[in-house]
């Protein structure tokens, strides 16, 4: 078997596959037609509000997808985008949507351009309002803080991975007196995000954005299925809070290693987390199988090329 | 509010500029005046020290070194404490990085500037390539890390590097991995990080090898998560960690220092000696910071606090 | 010795420099061409099940590589024994070069930002619009760090390139490069970075006011925590309240020291609320992470 | 300090006063150092995707090399040349009839970073599960909080050590209370009816804020460090050690 099967290994496995259950079932479930409930979350009603006010200031929507390249935060932050940039063109309002990353540039262009021409406005499609700016933080920092004076932007959106630029972004745009809505997947920035805009989408609230704002049989199952993953979370922590409560007291004479008990030499020993079941799930110490294959002549050639 | 009347409303709205300009103020002054502030190091940073302390003698230390000018505040505090440290023990290290291209050579200077006090101090100076290595920038932090864990040798082993005045050869020629065949074999593997790198090496490394963290100040709530876990052994958290690393060189842990008093205690370490008796060979970024720090921080504080008592008073005139 | 005495070529590996690899790498970007061209002539309806199959099977790798069973115990240059474990050998000697696709794909797109600024300001340029001086100054300094920096990594390759470490031996580019990255573009780094210095400064003093429950504790736990990163004020309160406990290292009012204080808010709550904020996170990544390689979500759907 | 990193130092105090300018107000000044800035960075990174990607990463793999010196001949991955009409692909992004060619590369991109996410989940979530599983029973009543150690026995010391006080108790209840009340304020599609949850989870979003409270004032430290090493810059490395030439 496995390397990564032996011992408690498999444990992790098996939870990540439940979890992956949970989502692909709801959404099954939810495709089937069930309409699924979402709470409320207040950053989100901020949206419309925050462009229809740019519109009658007739200044520029702003927004900005995180730092990071084409990772599916990034995927996130677009997607919330889309429901933005259709208002917008709605309201025949310029957008600017600042890239960090070619990549994320070509997405952007990309969808941009589908919500205009879905909503039969594509001739209010302007290839200049999806830029690139810099790759480099700071570079993109100064550049995305440049627009935001020169084009007095009336509301901005920040969402997705932001690190330290959060802020520069976040106090510029209040020095023109724009409308924030921000969210940032790095737990660190979030206070920031707080303190200087007006909403904020705090963790999760950035992944259940899409699904409250579009109520499509995807999105919504799949936060149903990540809800079950969270039950099961804290279902886990419960269990092992009281496992760990019973187990660690008293001494011991044994103690697992490399995945068998063996006695302790030197006589008990007064138990540690260690000595926990539940530390033995999540720190799998395999036993050393000593394996002896035929050698190859030459040196080993190395690696295939990935295609 | 414009043109502000009231003293409540006055304190509510300090110009930024006014601001700005007592900052930039009580951030320059202490430097020119370097002063000692008293402190107590965190269990975080003297585990550490002791991590570092305890690696047996002649195992090599894997640096990964993911910093560059834009964090020299923090980084170049800790990176410097962690090199004098290492010297000090006589332990060969290997720097490398997958943060950013320019990190070697940032450290490159750093190690050239320790040398250059021990020069002065009349120690030995380590010898690239004999006693340290300055392995290339590799991008793709995620594939690089994930190889040392299963095959360090061949993720190494096409980078070069030169003993000075000679041509470059394969590191793995240099002595100081002449024992590393596996990760295992390394004695302890520091993160000196301002990015992600510190996620990516814990979820791919971790159990394989010793890890140990230092880290920006922002990267201590989550990279604290990894030593409250015991996933890493010790941390050093932006320039408090640096100056509490800093105080422990010079005091050692439960140590008697050559004056015979004991300047730190704990009882979760065991004795670790600490070392430079002499001061001026101490003063770091930490040291040599950390008053400044001090004016910064009471000034957020103060412009908090006079805020709000704007707010009360402002509510008071209103009833 | 002989250069490539210890090169077994196969079919996907050649003698480098080879005539051989050479064709095998032009008939390559032929093909490659070739299978754009039937792109552009291919009917509607395959195009979906293409872009979704392509994400599945690039995503396919990583699932293998983590549910394919490892192999036990294996030293450099052995020979696998079985099947199960020749895939398993293959999946971990591909995943150096498999981890690169994704930078290398990036990479071939940097064109198109390029793109986009040149687009942006040299018709700012050619139409002398309003600051089209400074379009013209991000363009020179784009072209001049480009090629100066090339120039001097170039100077760098080959085992001379080892004594430009030293500055003694630099030449005019070397220092022209020096001049911008390390001279300009490091510092700016730095300048902007520490630039929100001043914003956490304004926007505390702006922001922080004990307006409702929620504000009232963001702003106390924070007011701790600066306080107890204060080594002086810290350091003195914690020798007055140990003064309190009296001799006894163990009297119950230590543990309100700041500095425990502080230690324990971190360590206890904030540990704990930002894990609790992680594992939502996390769970809501993998979902997303789910949908986007089984293309379950149409891309950019709001 | 010689002339030369004078000069360099100068000019990045000059870039650094430029960029700060904007504090006060959006200006030519500031414009300038900020186009300069976006010039040299994006010219830097098409330097660094030849330097530190494409040529070490796909051209010399491609071509493979010749043993030089010490280490052996590499082989020539001539597959690797695929990459390039892939990447090409993306390229179609402006052509309004054949765009849908560019959500190749990017959905194998996507592909890709969503799989590894999916494959590292566990490692990184994992042991963190598993250490919020503490015991919230005290095992002893000898003390309140843990007693300090010097000059125990070894013995003594493991026991103090496994024994669970009364205050880290309280402590391992107050993170397990904190834990499960923040993950459920974090349930979005169930609509909490029991006057219990609503106040569970109403404080889980309290002791949220504790948390974000506690970040700002560890991320101070960083922020202002950075700020004191410019001024560090400026008034010692430019001002004293540079033109005082002390």
């Amino acid at each position: 078997m496995g390397d990564q099967y032996r011992d408690t290994g498999w444990i992790g496995i098996t939870l990540t596959l439940t979890i992956l259950a949970f989502i692909y079932y709801n959404i099954r479930r939810a495709s089937g037609g069930k309409d699924l409930f979402i709470r409320r979350i207040s950053g989100l009603n901020a949206l419309d509000e925050a462009v229809g006010r740019a519109a009658e200031m007739g200044r520029p929507v702003l927004m900005v997808p995180g730092l990071s390249g084409l990772t599916a935060q990034t995927m996130q932050a677009l997607n919330i985008f889309t429901y933005v940039t259709r208002i917008a063109a709605r309201f025949a309002n310029p957008i600017l949507l600042c890239c960090p990353d070619a990549a994320v540039y070509t997405v952007g262009q990309e969808i941009i351009r589908d919500v205009y021409q879905s909503e039969g406005l594509a001739d209010r499609y302007d290839p200049d309002s999806v830029r690139f700016i810099s790759d480099r933080q700071f570079a993109f920092a100064a550049g995305v803080s440049g627009l935001i004076l020169r084009e007095q932007a009336a509301a901005t959106f920040f969402m997705g991975d932001f690190y330290a630029e959060s802020l520069i972004f976040a106090e510029t745009a209040n020095g023109v007196g724009a409308i924030q809505v921000a969210s940032s997947t790095e737990a660190t920035q979030t206070p920031f995000f707080i303190a200087a805009c007006d909403y904020v989408l705090i963790g999760d609230e950035f992944y259940a954005a899409s699904a409250y704002l579009t109520r499509q049989p995807v999105l919504t199952g799949s936060l149903v299925g990540q809800d079950w993953s969270k039950l099961l979370v804290i279902f886990m922590l419960i269990l092992g809070t009281i496992l760990t409560t019973f187990e660690q007291r008293g001494m011991t004479d044994t103690e697992w290693k490399e995945g068998k008990w063996q006695t302790i030499e030197g006589g008990p020993r007064w138990k540690t987390f260690e000595d926990t079941t539940v530390s033995r799930w999540f720190n799998p110490s395999p036993e050393k199988i000593k394996i002896d294959r035929p050698k190859e002549e030459a040196p080993a050639a190395p690696a295939e090329a990935g295609q | 509010m414009k043109n502000p009347a009231t003293f409540a409303e006055k304190l509510q709205t300090c110009p930024k500029w006014a601001l700005y300009l007592l900052l930039i103020t009580v951030t320059s002054l202490p430097l020119w005046v370097p002063l000692n502030v008293p402190n107590k190091p965190k269990q975080d940073a003297m585990d550490f020290y002791e991590a570092i302390w305890k690696i047996p003698e002649g195992k090599t230390v894997l640096i990964a070194s993911d910093w560059t000018k834009s964090t020299r505040g923090e980084s170049e505090g800790s990176f410097s404490a962690l090199v004098r440290i290492l010297m000090r023990r006589n332990l060969k290290f290997a720097v490398y990085s997958t943060g950013d291209p320019q990190a070697p050579e940032v450290a490159r200077n750093v190690v050239a500037k320790v040398n250059r006090e021990r020069r002065a101090a009349g120690e030995r100076e380590y010898k690239r390539f004999e006693d340290w290595l300055s392995l290339p920038f590799f991008a793709n932090s995620e594939g690089t890390t994930g190889g040392i864990g299963n095959n360090i040798r061949a993720i190494l082993g096409n980078a070069k590097d030169a003993a000075e005045g000679q041509a470059p050869a394969s590191v793995l020629n240099s002595p100081v991995l002449k024992d590393v065949q596996k990760v295992q074999d390394l004695g302890l593997l520091v993160n000196v990080t301002a990015s992600k790198t510190a996620d990516i090496i814990v979820e791919r490394l971790y159990g394989k090898v010793p890890l140990a963290f230092m880290v920006t100040g922002v990267m201590v709530p989550e990279t604290s998560n990894y030593y409250a876990s015991g996933q890493i052994k010790g941390l050093v958290g932006g320039l408090k960690g640096v100056y509490d690393l800093e105080q422990l060189m010079q005091y050692g842990i439960n140590w008697q220092g050559p004056d015979g008093k004991t300047m730190v205690k704990s009882d979760r370490n065991g004795e670790v000696p600490g070392f430079a008796v002499d001061k001026k060979f101490l003063i770091g970024n930490g040291t040599m910071y950390y008053p400044a720090l001090h004016g910064a921080v009471t000034l957020l504080i103060l412009a908090v606090v006079v805020g709000n008592i704007g707010m009360f008073l402002g509510r008071k005139g209103g009833k | 010795m002989i250069p490539f005495a210890q090169i077994r070529t196969d079919f996907w590996t050649d003698l480098p420099g080879s005539s051989s690899a050479n064709l095998k790498i032009i008939v390559g970007l032929l093909v490659g061409i070739g299978v754009i061209f039937a792109l552009l002539r291919m009917s509607t309806q395959f195009r979906r099940p293409l872009i979704v199959g392509s994400t599945f099977i690039a995503g396919l790798y990583y699932i293998l590589l983590w549910l394919w069973p490892k192999p036990i115990d294996r030293d450099p240059g052995e020979v696998a024994t079985n099947p199960v474990e020749g895939l398993g050998f293959w999946l971990e000697d591909a995943n150096p070069a498999v981890s690169q696709v994704r930078n290398i794909i990036a990479a071939f797109l940097i064109g198109l930002g390029v793109y986009s600024l040149l687009r942006i300001h040299v018709g700012k340029i050619a139409k002398q619009q309003k600051d089209w001086g400074f379009s013209l100054v991000l363009l020179v300094s784009m072209f001049g760090m480009a090629g100066v920096g090339f120039a001097d990594w170039a100077s760098r390759q080959g085992p001379e390139g080892a004594k430009l470490d030293n500055q003694a031996n630099w030449g005019a580019i070397n220092y022209v490069q020096d001049f911008l990255f390390d001279g300009l573009l490091q510092q700016m780094d730095a300048a902007m970075f520490s630039l929100i210095a001043f914003y956490i400064l304004s926007a505390a003093y702006r922001a922080f006011r004990a307006r409702s429950v929620e504000a009232t504790i963001l702003l106390g736990t924070a007011m701790i925590l600066m306080l107890s990163l204060l080594g002086g004020i810290s350091y003195l309160s914690d020798q007055a309240i140990e003064k309190m406990g009296g001799t006894d290292p163990n009297a119950f009012i230590n543990n309100f020291r700041l500095t425990e204080l502080a230690g324990w808010i971190q360590n206890s709550v904030q540990v704990a609320s930002i894990r609790g904020l992680q594992f939502g996170i996390g769970i809501g990544l993998l979902a997303l992470a789910l949908r986007l390689w089984l293309s379950l979500e149409k891309m950019g759907n709001a | 300090m010689d002339r030369y990193t004078l000069i360099k130092t100068g000019f990045g105090v000059l870039a650094t006063i430029g960029l700060y300018s904007v504090l006060y107000k959006e200006n030519k000044f500031y414009r300038f150092w900020e186009h300069v800035f976006l010039g040299l960075a994006s010219g830097f990174t098409l330097l660094v995707l030849w330097t530190d990607t494409l040529n070490p990463n796909w051209y010399k793999p491609m071509m493979g090399a010749a043993a030089e010196g010490a280490d052996p001949a590499k082989p020539a991955y001539w597959a690797y040349i695929f990459l390039l009409p892939l990447g090409l692909m993306g390229y179609f992004v402006f052509s309004n009839r054949h765009n849908w060619i560019s959500r190749i590369p990017i959905g194998i991109m996507l592909g890709l970073f969503s799989a590894e996410q999916i494959s590292v989940w566990f490692n990184r979530y994992g042991s963190q599960i598993g250490d919020s599983l503490r015991p919230i029973v005290p095992t002893t009543w000898d003390s309140l909080t843990k007693p300090a150690t010097q000059g125990l026995t070894p013995e003594r010391i493991a026991e103090v050590n496994s024994q669970v006080y009364l205050s880290q108790a309280i402590t391992n209840i107050v993170y397990i209370v904190t834990l499960l009340s923040v993950v459920s304020y974090f349930l979005f599609s169930f609509e909490i009816k029991s006057k219990f949850m609503v106040r569970f989870t109403t404080v889980g979003r309290w002791l949220l804020m504790i948390g974000f409270g506690a970040i700002f004032g560890s991320t101070v430290m960083m922020r202002f460090s950075l700020l004191i090493d410019r001024m560090y810059f400026i008034w010692i490395e430019f001002l004293k050690q540079g033109v005082l030439g002390q």
